[in-house]
């Protein structure tokens, strides 16, 4: 039996989701993290809740949605209450297990930027901003973070401290009074990275297949180490990407869907 | 106390130039249809609330009718970048936008503190972040129990809120369902409150502990089929998908905007019209 | 994660002497069979928390279960006095009362902020009023923009709530309609939440945006058909007013009350039994 | 054609529900409110809306409620929002423009206790306590009083103060900082008192028929003043009590109710 072929972007996804363990209550960001929370509700992670920010809770949608206030989330929900219920007793109030983000920018402490690229008075680049990322990082128990690797992504100084991950490393964010363990895992088409005990600095724990050290460093602003241990990535499974594959081609049928309205 | 009219009444009496004004919905429906009218009566120096902009002030922050925006996620939902915003941002085009961001834990609760007429909302947020830094208004309070250090923020009290909802009935109360978002906060939170529907029907027949909003916390009532168009009303239309995606490139381009929005909406003389032009826009980009 | 088990297992697994207990209802699902379990086992030394102690705290006040009682508003409604609920204030029997007394509007509030993992709430309220005199946890607090002074209470985070619903899933999914009250609040404030329930479903079947209480906030699920009698189940049962104006008799002399605990709670096994038992008692008056 | 008999608590109720404007919107207690609120309805403001605090907002009960929390009162509702929204949004978010409240004890500048007779920390009698009234009393627009008129309850000094009407009268209450114009109108089963300008001190502005000068103050426990133009309360009309009396009548059947259930 051949080993299936796959895109880094699909290896990226799985390894996503395989971090996510069944009846886990996650709170998902559009984009990459909804699409792994998806695919980890589809695959191995059958009772994992989802919370959307826009007001569903125990979302399971067959499609991905493009949005996050799709009809699609609010349909397959338990319930959905108001925004501000989803922040104030769900989130703040402590019942989300794993908050999953994307971002712009991300440093060595697993601190993230999705706000300004340049100066915040007279940016570069103006990015859609905050979100719910600032507390949702500080509020749930945990947070996986999926982001593209590259020189411009894995940056030594972020340009802006949208939220936070493990502030100046080591004790740093617990002495600031933030809740949560902060990001446990940082996931790429290139590698996964965990913080590295005492100092939580990122450093790499495993590589997908076919990735070298070499690769990874380039595409990283700062000097990245590799733990001691770091070995291979699974290679994702046949059925992990026959799942996804179908996610994102029932996706791409939904989203074209509105022309024909 | 509700009065039924047109769209472009309501805007006219409840909306001047240099109010602060949000039209709400996250995600769901969006009162594209009023945002529409405020370009079409060319309203200027509008200081809008929204915690995500979306296209619909996109579309009014590039047509001109904005001096300061109040927001918390500024992007083209699952596409990228609301060009628009940004190029008002980066370049001060076409106007300079003054930007007043939160995240949407804050922007939430400020608009519960809002509806409970409380000057401030009080939440755990921002705890190392750069936005307090570039923010002045978002501070710190101590409990007065435990001396725990938390953030406090301001209300949101706009001059006049919109929203867009599925039905109301002959007095004008009103019900919505599915994602509701901050919409009841946003009408409580006002001054004044234009709600635009689907239909008019004679009994409500909300569900036990529905979202329903009484004729007289309502100012107008409009009528708008199709009002949140490319947004969605849950029940009634999906999501325009292709539209938002289509939104990439009609205003990436200051002249293509503003061709589009010359065409689409000045040119247009209610959303009725806009529909019907927006409909063969489709059509022409689908033969090409 | 909820697990289903009987009411008996279920106190007797989260209620331990001497914790801090909502059994909260706003007048409707007011979860009595809960209530009665408790004085059945024997529970001692509780701090109460409740809006309106209702005739539920009366008979676990009057049996001795409780040591505090923190509340808003402690009549009979529509009756008159709480009698096992005066003589405990009044003359510490059977034994004395330490009370919390707050306002309707700031033990909702209370609720609100417990739900939401804040230490206190905000609040316009008592101004000019004697209650924050009595109550020294009712302060002050200076809005950190406008200066102006508003009310401060701590929220409320008690160890268990315990409150009753019309329908619950396989899983444990909860649903309620009809008043609300702060079940929701209370279920979440709580580190341990127990919910009785009229009917296990294979499908809940919710309205959309109806108040939902998904498994994994919840401890323990059980099956207490009426088990808010005498209150009501909006869709089940209506209020059993007689009964509450029949307890103005029962409780108001120490002894009848006495006799009745014994009678219906203590020599009942659950309170299936208690219904047989109190259907009886109601027949003998009747044909008085 | 003769006048109808009725009995003081009917003039009280009917005076009591005339006050109400049509289309106010109303939060209303429970007993004597409820009672009047209702009548209001059913006579000349059919458009008046009763929010009760249990969570109905628009309740149009066809029998009045014994508890403030009926299934009649959610059934025949606009919407039922849960506790807290119904003090944080509509009472203190300023949409009340009528509280309508019982006393246990008044004073002449119309404060109220509902809490205790006697000393706080040993009382003679244990009341029911606050409930909403302290913050009906503080963020509704105006605050319509109902108490029936003894000795015992209009004193000269309250034991406790629960609710302030105008605090020491003046313009003492504006002073305070409290919002609303405070209570505009006492009804009481012998006549009806407002307050006088400037000092805001309870005078007598109406007295029911048949009731004379000489026992309302006899049921005074503070010297009263009357006002200069006081004149006689309008008797109830033969439609007004019909529609009181069909209310009681039907209440009273639903009172009974779960003795058969």
């Amino acid at each position: 039996m051949s080993l299936p072929e796959y895109t880094s972007d699909e290896m990226m996804t799985v390894s996503a989701a395989r971090m996510l363990r069944n009846g886990a209550v996650c709170f998902v960001g559009i984009g990459l993290p909804s699409t792994a929370a998806n695919l980890a509700r589809l695959t191995h992670a059958p009772d994992v809740v989802l919370i959307y920010e826009s007001g569903p809770i125990g979302a399971k949608p067959s499609h991905l949605p493009l949005s996050i206030g799709d009809s699609e989330l609010a349909e397959t929900a338990d319930t959905v209450v108001s925004t501000p219920e989803v922040f104030r007793y769900w989130l703040q109030g402590g019942r989300v297990d794993v908050g999953f983000l994307g971002a712009a920018q991300i440093d060595r402490y697993a601190n993230i930027n999705t706000t300004v690229i340049g100066d915040y008075g007279s940016p570069t680049v103006r990015l859609p901003g905050a979100g719910g990322a600032p507390e949702i990082s500080s509020n749930a128990k945990e947070v996986l973070l999926i982001v593209r690797q590259t020189l411009q992504t894995f940056v030594e100084k972020l340009d802006f401290v949208t939220s936070v991950g493990f502030l100046s490393g080591g004790d740093s964010r617990r002495a600031a009074g933030i809740r949560g363990d902060g990001p446990t895992a940082v996931i790429t088409d290139l590698c996964i990275l965990q913080p590295r005990l005492p100092d939580r600095e990122l450093v790499v724990t495993t590589m997908h297949p076919g990735i070298s050290r070499e690769r990874i460093a380039r595409s990283t602003s700062w000097d990245l180490h590799f733990a001691e241990d770091c070995g291979e990535t699974t290679p994702p499974t046949e059925h992990e990407l026959e799942v996804l594959r179908r996610l994102h081609c029932e996706s791409a049928a939904a989203y074209a869907a509105g022309d024909g309205a | 106390m509700a009065q039924w009219m047109t769209l472009s009444d309501a805007i006219t009496a409840f909306v001047q130039d240099g109010i602060s004004i949000a039209l709400e919905g996250f995600t769901h429906l969006i009162p594209f249809a009023a945002g529409h009218e405020l370009i079409r009566q060319g309203k200027r120096d509008l200081s809008l609330v929204r915690m995500t902009p979306d296209l619909i002030y996109d579309q009014m922050i590039g047509a001109g009718c904005a001096s300061s925006l109040m927001f918390s996620w500024g992007g083209n939902p699952g596409v990228g970048s609301l060009h628009r915003f940004r190029d008002a941002v980066e370049h001060g085009w076409p106007t300079p936008l003054v930007i007043n961001e939160r995240s949407h834990s804050d922007l939430s609760n400020a608009w519960v503190a809002g509806a409970a007429h409380l000057p401030f909302a009080v939440l755990r947020g921002y705890t190392g972040s750069d936005l307090p830094r570039v923010n002045p208004q978002i501070r710190t309070i101590a409990c007065p129990f435990t001396g725990e250090e938390l953030t406090a923020t301001p209300a949101v009290r706009p001059d006049v809120t919109i929203i867009h909802a599925q039905k109301a009935d002959r007095k004008g109360n009103v019900l919505l369902w599915g994602i509701i978002g901050v919409q009841k906060e946003a009408v409580l939170a006002a001054k004044h409150a234009i709600v635009t529907v689907e239909e008019q029907v004679d009994r409500l027949d909300a569900p036990p502990n529905a979202c329903v909003l009484p004729h007289w916390v309502i100012d107008a009532v409009c009528l708008v089929p199709r009002g949140a168009t490319p947004s969605y009303a849950h029940g009634y239309y999906t999501r325009d998908n292709a539209f938002y995606r289509r939104w990439d490139d009609i205003s990436r381009d200051r002249a293509t905007f503003r061709a589009w929005v010359q065409e689409h909406i000045l040119n247009t003389a209610d959303f009725g019209d806009y529909l019907r032009v927006a409909a063969e826009s489709k059509r022409q980009v689908a033969s090409r």
